[in-house]
């Protein structure tokens, strides 16, 4: 019997076998890698943008609309402006937005669903019943009355997302604390008389960090889409503004003729969600945890 | 009983929704009353016309008679048709529902069979692929993918008309889809019209449930497989179609089927955008357009209408999952 | 029992059928000439009070009519009216109306009802009324069935002018229709009823208006104050196409007949390759300017003013973003200009500069403020110029930026100085072929009115003066030169940064016969009771199917 | 091979793949099955029983499974190399009673669906297509729902036709477990395989499920497979038994004389362990089970082994004929040959 003499193999335990399923999981090594770029790049967007002024309100009309080319990687807008660099500037903006909604949804959204689920009864209804009310009307529209009621700027259409937002992850950790609850260290340490507050957030809260960690990776990429549909539908950034949504809402005018103006930034945000989504998904995997 | 429960629910939920949506659009800034009369009038009949639409009155007054007013089937004079907004609803609804309908057939039929396909081909190159292509489907800005449909199908490719509806006269209006309306009076030429000026933006829409719906049947699809139930169907022989397509699949689907209830919010927030793209004439644009112009009638009345259809949806769903797996009806 | 409901309803599914299928075969039988008009504006209601944008106008010209008519030649001719004679002192204009002229209801065209539609505008206001501002309501009379007496409080050189806009509105039809409103026993002057309703005697009657979408319009048999020739229009369609390429490729794809002037000249450079297409380039009696508030600061301050003018690059504005056309000189556009050697300001930096150094701010304190320049937020060429103002502003040191707005909250501000933008964008067209429509925005009487030029603010006491005597003569030679001189000192005194006159292209078929360039009255080229079709041309059978 | 034989299996090798590498868990097994006879297999949970009845039935998941090497025999057929139709006929001649009754029946379909579904297909020769025009002809339907019925009655369930309208987590434990037994039935299988098909049900209803799958087996002449960790079982039940240890056979023989006189030591440990059988079994040994990622070099069991020798830890013992059926694997039964 040969097999008896072959190699010992070692249990792989732990992270190491978290990571080797994660390198398993090459979609969501690349997702990972072009977020990385991407961050780097808008971060040092205002060195390595070929024309930095374009990103704000220069305009050179006398270079408008030309087609990619050496000069003009991803060639120019209707003003004349290089996309590229836009494009550059415009992940910052795209990223910033990301992170503001998603701590305005997690400090909100959280503290209420981990309080309904823990203490219940009246609690519980008055707060879900609230988020009802918010999930039933589609994210995109309130978040555009919000940010209109607020007047239209790129700021509030990021805290309109952001006020929206708050219910995805409210429902979330409500449903988390209701599992959690019942485990028996949860149920021991109230014998032991431990205090609401540090049961919620020192014994509940660190049990789900790693759903709401897949969560927030997974939201990024959504809020990102809200976002730049709200620029889109003009209640969000205004001009000159980089902003990705609204350069594809400018550069849609000057379609079929000329593609480049709206086919760059669309690829931009496309890009971008993906990978969140890809690095999301590749979490999800490695945690075991599911997020709907 | 449960029945009753959930509609008194339901009720407190769009209630609700009005409510909010009541405050935050009368909350907006600038005076929507002087846009209505037009510009130069004088401070005199914008007074009067603000107390004809009670705008001056406490927000609960003028909450309750906006209220009492949707008993009386009105839902208050839009500023931007400058016509009651019921009416306005009434019209735009049916071509928002023909598109998240079509959108949404759509998105079911490709996505069982590659949901069942990828999960019995787990892990193999059509799996990663599969996978690969659900998460690319909800990865999309659909104001930009409507934009590249129109690019390539309606400018390159020309064979598919880049805005609007229908280019020809309309079907006479019976349902008020103009597909069902331009078979019923066998009006093929419109039938196609309209087919032609539905598939794009049925297609953009349906491409994020087509993803969601896709991913969430394989995973289901792959937790039946290990179930002891599928051991012996195939221990007694019965043919791996039936097993997977049949057994398998109705486990599987009705989950998927809750799913669908979640999509429908989605579906009508997109379609804001590709309304707009697509100048589809329904009420996602005519919402998206009230709210960017301060029409505070007509916003609270699109979103109230959207909400309705939304937790009506979510109703339904709820209802059918309980026949497609009978496990729910026992337990209630 | 059950078969025979089978039968039923088979039996009614192949009535229903039948019906349905004969219906089409009876659409397929008649084919009006219809003209199909894209518009880039929405109408965003049908009140002859407010034809609020150039679609408005356009469809209100078609649905309503006038009391005169446009003329190149004579400037204008008797129309609803046959006849009218002026007062030696300019203030009583008496009009006889002809006989048997008919509104789409059939009832007849009477004095009553101009007196009535002029009530109305003066009473309820609206941008139309702003042309007859200083009419007081209850001053119109009816002398006869078919006499009206206007009466102005002072001369109002315009007032004839002025009359293309003034669209006479059926007194019985629009009352029978009025809602409880804050005008009396006029209720709500039919405010409501005719947003939606058209109250007209127009060559078109409204067949249905669907907002964002289309507007249809059929010929209105019984007009007679045009002659019908073979082959004229049908049925008017307008369809409302906020997408520039949009529009262009249904022109192309020929569901369009013609569009108004929206289409970009890149586009434009496109279509003139095609041999079924025409392209008429006319200069677009517009004044584009960047309208400043003079009450804000730093904007008080003629030389900062000044220095604007000099840093405006106008040449790229016309060359680069419009199809082309030439500087603006002075307030007017050069159709109407009386006097030609009016100041052009020159693209000089050097100038500005100086400029800006004679100003009572210094170059710190100019840094100091923060200015916002509002563009129309659906107009791609209005952000293009407010992107390249804000950026030239930027070369001189001041700080401006750029907020696409809406049209309404554009002349909403205007009506107080306070709330009125630093710098708006407007695009001034010559609606009545008149001097004065353009000098009012220079004078106190503008001040307020919402419309952008209302939020200008600036006030010259000679100016007025001027402008007050021109008004005053009777002799045109020497109204003339009063305006001519009242030119000269606004030019000087720079209270917008003055921009240029476009070339305006429409695109059309071959086969659409009738279009005229009018002289300074616009929205009057789409009456399209004066187009023919060329039925024989084989595109037009193409695109209309026939 | 002998025609009596029903199901031979030589040199079974199965691993199953995981990220850690391949657990080997089954190793060289042989076993055989004459017509009429019950074999029984015993062994601790987890010594990969079940895993090689799912072999022989075909329905081992693979991946992660992976068949190494070995021949399954079924009526002279080889199972693992025969084309897939083929193989599909000959399962129908297997009966298979599952270890869960609860999680073994479809739970979004009435038991009569399942049925009906079943007896169609059987009726259908392996084509989907006439199977699909056959579930449309309500004839055909009515027919199989009558034969379902006398199925179920042969079982003695009372009124089958309100059963057939039933969904599986109406009916009780012992009642889906008969309903599976009815299901295997239904065919003419020539063999029976049982996977612990008790273990999920209570006491007396054990008993009674037991005594019917007995009779019903003699009744139809069948040759069973039952696998169990219940000695006691074993021996009112099989023939002949074999006893796995870590995913390899270490003895067999008749029943009655394996639990009397065991030789493997671990086939002792599990008889003196029966008199503990209740509540937690075979605690007469102590360590657990192999971990089949590395498993002991040389005898399996020899970790645990009380008498273990040198030899043991480096070499692994092959069967060997100790007397008429009895085979043992253990290098203390080496020199008897």
């Amino acid at each position: 019997m040969n097999d008896e003499n072959e190699k010992i193999q070692v249990r792989k335990e732990g992270i190491t076998r978290g990571l080797i399923k994660l390198s398993r999981n090459r979609l969501s090594l690349i997702g990972a890698s072009f977020l990385l770029a991407a961050i780097l790049l808008a971060l040092l967007a205002p060195w390595i943008a070929p024309y930095p002024e374009d990103a704000g309100g220069a305009v050179h009309f006398e270079r408008q609309l030309k087609p990619p080319s050496f000069s003009y990687l991803l060639g120019t807008d209707e003003s004349g402006r290089d996309i590229l660099s836009r494009l550059l500037y415009g992940a910052r903006i795209s990223l910033a937005l990301a992170v503001v909604v998603l701590t305005i949804a997690f400090f909100v959204g959280v503290p209420l669903g981990i309080c309904a689920g823990y203490y219940g009864g009246k609690v519980d209804q008055v707060i879900m019943r609230i988020a009802d009310v918010f999930s039933s009307i589609p994210a995109i529209v309130l978040a555009l009355a919000v940010s209109v009621a607020l007047s239209p700027n790129l700021i509030n259409s990021m805290i309109a997302i952001g006020f929206v937002w708050w219910r995805s992850f409210c429902r979330l950790a409500y449903g988390e604390t209701l599992s959690i609850k019942q485990e028996n260290f949860i149920l021991s340490s109230k014998s032991l008389g431990a205090s609401d507050l540090h049961i919620m957030f020192r014994e509940i809260l660190p049990n789900m960090s790693s759903t709401l960690l897949v969560k927030l990776t997974l939201d990024a990429g959504f809020a990102i889409l809200v976002g730049t549909s709200i620029s889109f539908l003009g209640a969000g950034a205004s001009p000159p503004t980089a902003e990705w949504g609204l350069m594809v809402a400018y550069g849609r005018h000057y379609l079929p003729y000329a593609w480049w103006p709206s086919l760059f930034p669309g690829l931009a945000i496309f890009a971008t969600v993906l990978s969140f989504n890809l690095l999301g998904d590749g979490l999800r995997d490695f945690f075991g945890v599911e997020v709907e | 009983m449960h029945f009753l429960r959930r509609l008194l629910y339901m009720m407190l939920v769009i209630v609700g929704v009005s409510m909010l949506m009541f405050v935050l659009v009368r909350v907006i800034p600038g005076d929507p009353i002087a846009k209505a009369l037009g510009q130069g009038a004088d401070a005199a009949s914008i007074k009067k016309m603000r107390d004809q639409m009670g705008l001056d009155q406490p927000i609960y007054i003028q909450y309750f008679r906006y209220i009492e007013g949707i008993t009386r089937g009105q839902l208050g004079m839009s500023l931007v048709e400058y016509r009651d907004t019921a009416e306005i609803i009434k019209d735009k609804f049916p071509a928002t529902l023909e598109l998240i309908l079509a959108s949404m057939t759509l998105a079911v039929i490709l996505a069982i069979p590659l949901g069942v396909v990828s999960a019995l081909k787990r892990n193999s190159l059509t799996d990663h692929f599969n996978t690969l292509i659900s998460l690319i489907g909800v990865s999309f800005p659909q104001f930009w993918s409507g934009l590249m449909v129109q690019l390539f199908f309606g400018y390159i490719l020309a064979f598919l008309p880049i805005t609007g509806r229908i280019s020809g006269p309309p079907p006479m209006a019976i349902t008020q889809f103009f597909l069902i309306d331009s078979l019923l009076t066998l009006n093929f030429p419109a039938f196609w019209d309209a087919l032609v000026h539905l598939a794009a933006p049925a297609f953009v829409l349906s491409l994020a449930p087509l993803a969601n719906i896709t991913r969430l049947i394989r995973a289901n699809m792959i937790d039946e497989m290990s179930k002891d139930y599928i051991n012996v169907s195939k221990a007694t022989g019965m043919p791996q179609a039936v097993i997977s397509f049949k057994y398998m699949l109705r486990n599987a689907f009705s989950p998927a089927m809750t799913m669908i209830g979640f999509m429908i919010p989605l579906q009508m927030g997109t379609a804001f955008v590709v309304e707009q793209v697509f100048a589809w004439p329904g009420i996602a644009r005519f919402g998206a357009e009230a709210i960017t112009t301060n029409d505070f009638n007509g916003a609270v009345g699109v979103t109230l209408v959207i909400s309705v259809a939304v937790v009506v949806t979510n109703f339904i769903v709820d209802e059918l999952y309980g026949v497609l797996d009978p496990r729910i009806k026992l337990r209630r | 029992m059950k078969r025979q409901f089978i039968w039923m309803t088979v039996l009614s599914l192949m009535i229903g059928w039948a019906l349905g299928g004969s219906l089409q075969v009876a659409y397929a039988q008649q084919k009006p000439i219809q003209i199909r008009l894209g518009n880039a504006m929405a109408v965003p209601g049908l009140d002859p009070k407010d034809q609020t944008n150039a679609s408005a106008l356009n469809v209100a010209n078609n649905l309503y009519d006038t009391l005169i008519y446009p003329d190149p030649e004579k400037k204008y001719v008797p129309w609803i009216a046959e006849s009218w004679k002026v007062s030696p002192d300019g203030l009583k204009y008496t009009f006889r109306l002809k006989k048997g002229i008919l509104f789409h209801d059939g009832t007849e065209i009477t004095a009553e009802d101009v007196v009535f539609s002029m009530d109305r505008i003066t009473t309820m206001g609206g941008n139309i009324a702003t042309n007859f501002k200083t009419i007081k309501p209850g001053s119109t009379r009816a002398r006869d069935k078919y006499t009206v007496e206007f009466n102005l409080p002072d001369k109002y050189p315009a007032f004839m002018a002025s009359l293309f806009l003034f669209k006479i509105t059926n007194k019985k039809l629009v009352l029978k229709n009025k809602q409880p409103g804050p005008y009396g026993e006029n209720g709500d002057y039919g405010q409501k009823f005719l947003q939606t309703n058209e109250a007209g005697s127009g060559p078109f009657a409204l067949i249905e208006h669907k907002h964002g979408d289309y507007l249809k319009g059929k010929r209105f048999e019984k007009y007679s104050l045009t002659k019908r020739q073979p082959n004229s229009v049908d049925e008017m369609i307008y369809y409302f196409i906020p997408e520039m390429v949009t529009m262009a490729t249904r022109l192309q794809k020929g569901e369009l007949d013609l569009t108004d002037t929206t289409i970009g000249p890149s586009i434009i450079r496109e279509m003139k390759k095609n041999p079924n297409l025409v392209v008429e380039e006319h200069i677009w009696p517009a004044t584009w300017m960047a309208v400043i508030n003079n009450k804000k600061p730093p904007l008080d301050d003629p030389y900062v003013r000044r220095a604007i003018n000099y840093a405006f690059n106008k040449e790229v504005g016309y060359k680069q973003i419009l199809a082309g056309g030439r500087p603006l000189q002075g307030p007017l556009p050069e159709m109407l200009r009386e006097c030609k050697d009016t100041y052009v300001y020159p693209y000089d930096l050097e100038k500005a500069k100086a400029m800006l150094k004679q100003s009572k701010y210094s170059a710190d304190q100019l840094k100091e403020f923060k200015m916002e320049f509002a563009a129309v937020a659906t107009s791609e060429r209005f952000k293009q110029i407010g992107l390249l103002f804000c950026s030239n502003m930027k070369d001189i040191g001041l700080n401006v930026q750029m907020r696409a707005v809406r049209w309404d909250d554009i002349c909403q501000a205007a009506q107080k100085p306070e709330t009125a933008f630093h710098f708006a964008l407007n695009a001034n067209t010559a609606k009545i072929p008149h001097s004065v429509a353009f000098l009012v925005w220079f004078t106190p009487e503008g001040h307020g009115v919402g419309y952008p030029m209302g939020g200008i603010y600036y006030s010259n006491p000679k100016v007025n003066e001027l402008i007050r005597q021109g008004n005053e003569a009777m002799d045109p030679g020497k109204q003339s030169d009063y305006y001519c001189q009242a030119q000269k000192m606004i030019t000087d005194d720079a209270p917008v940064a003055f921009g240029f006159e476009n070339i305006a292209q429409y695109p059309y078929w071959r086969y659409v016969k009738g279009f005229k360039f009018p002289t300074g009255a616009q929205y009057f080229e789409h009456r399209f009771d004066r187009y023919t079709m060329d039925v024989n041309d084989p595109m037009f059978r193409k695109n209309q199917g026939w | 091979m002998s025609q009596d034989l029903i199901v031979e299996v030589r040199s079974l090798s199965v691993d199953f793949e995981t990220i850690d590498g391949a657990l080997k868990v089954i190793r060289e097994v042989d076993f055989r099955v004459r017509e009429g006879e019950v074999v029984g297999i015993v062994g601790e949970t987890g010594c990969g029983k079940s895993v090689t009845a799912k072999v022989f039935l075909g329905i081992l998941p693979t991946p992660p499974a992976r068949i190494r090497s070995g021949e399954v025999y079924f009526l002279g057929r080889n199972l693992l190399t025969i084309p897939p139709p083929e193989r599909e006929l000959l399962k129908q001649k297997i009966a298979y009673i599952p270890q869960d009754p609860t999680g073994s029946l479809n739970p979004v379909f009435s038991i009569g669906a399942l049925m009906i579904d079943m007896i169609v297909w059987r009726m259908s020769g392996q084509s989907l297509g006439v199977y699909l025009r056959k579930k449309r002809s309500p004839l055909i339907i009515a027919q199989a729902e009558n034969h379902a019925v006398e199925v179920l009655a042969k079982l003695y369930i009372p009124d089958p036709r309100s059963i057939l309208r039933k969904y599986p987590m109406e009916l009780s434990g012992g009642m889906k477990q008969r309903v599976l037994l009815a299901m295997a039935l239904s065919g003419q299988p020539k063999i029976l395989i049982a996977d612990e098909p008790t273990t999920a049900l209570d006491a007396t209803t054990q008993k009674r499920t037991l005594h019917l799958i007995r009779e019903k087996m003699e009744e139809e002449k069948l040759a069973g497979l039952y696998i169990t960790h219940n000695l006691g079982v074993a021996r009112t039940f099989c023939h002949r038994t074999y006893v796995m240890y870590g995913g390899t056979v270490v003895e067999s023989g008749k029943t009655a004389e394996l639990l009397d006189t065991p030789f493997h030591p671990y086939t002792k440990g599990l008889v003196d362990s029966i008199p503990r059988l209740s509540g937690r079994p075979f605690s007469g040994i102590d360590g657990q089970i192999p971990d089949y990622l590395n498993p002991p070099p040389g005898c399996r069991f020899h970790p645990r082994c009380p008498a273990r020798m040198p030899v043991c830890g480096q070499e692994a013992p092959s069967m060997v004929q100790v007397g008429g059926e009895r085979r043992v694997a253990c290098w203390l039964f080496r020199e008897q040959t």
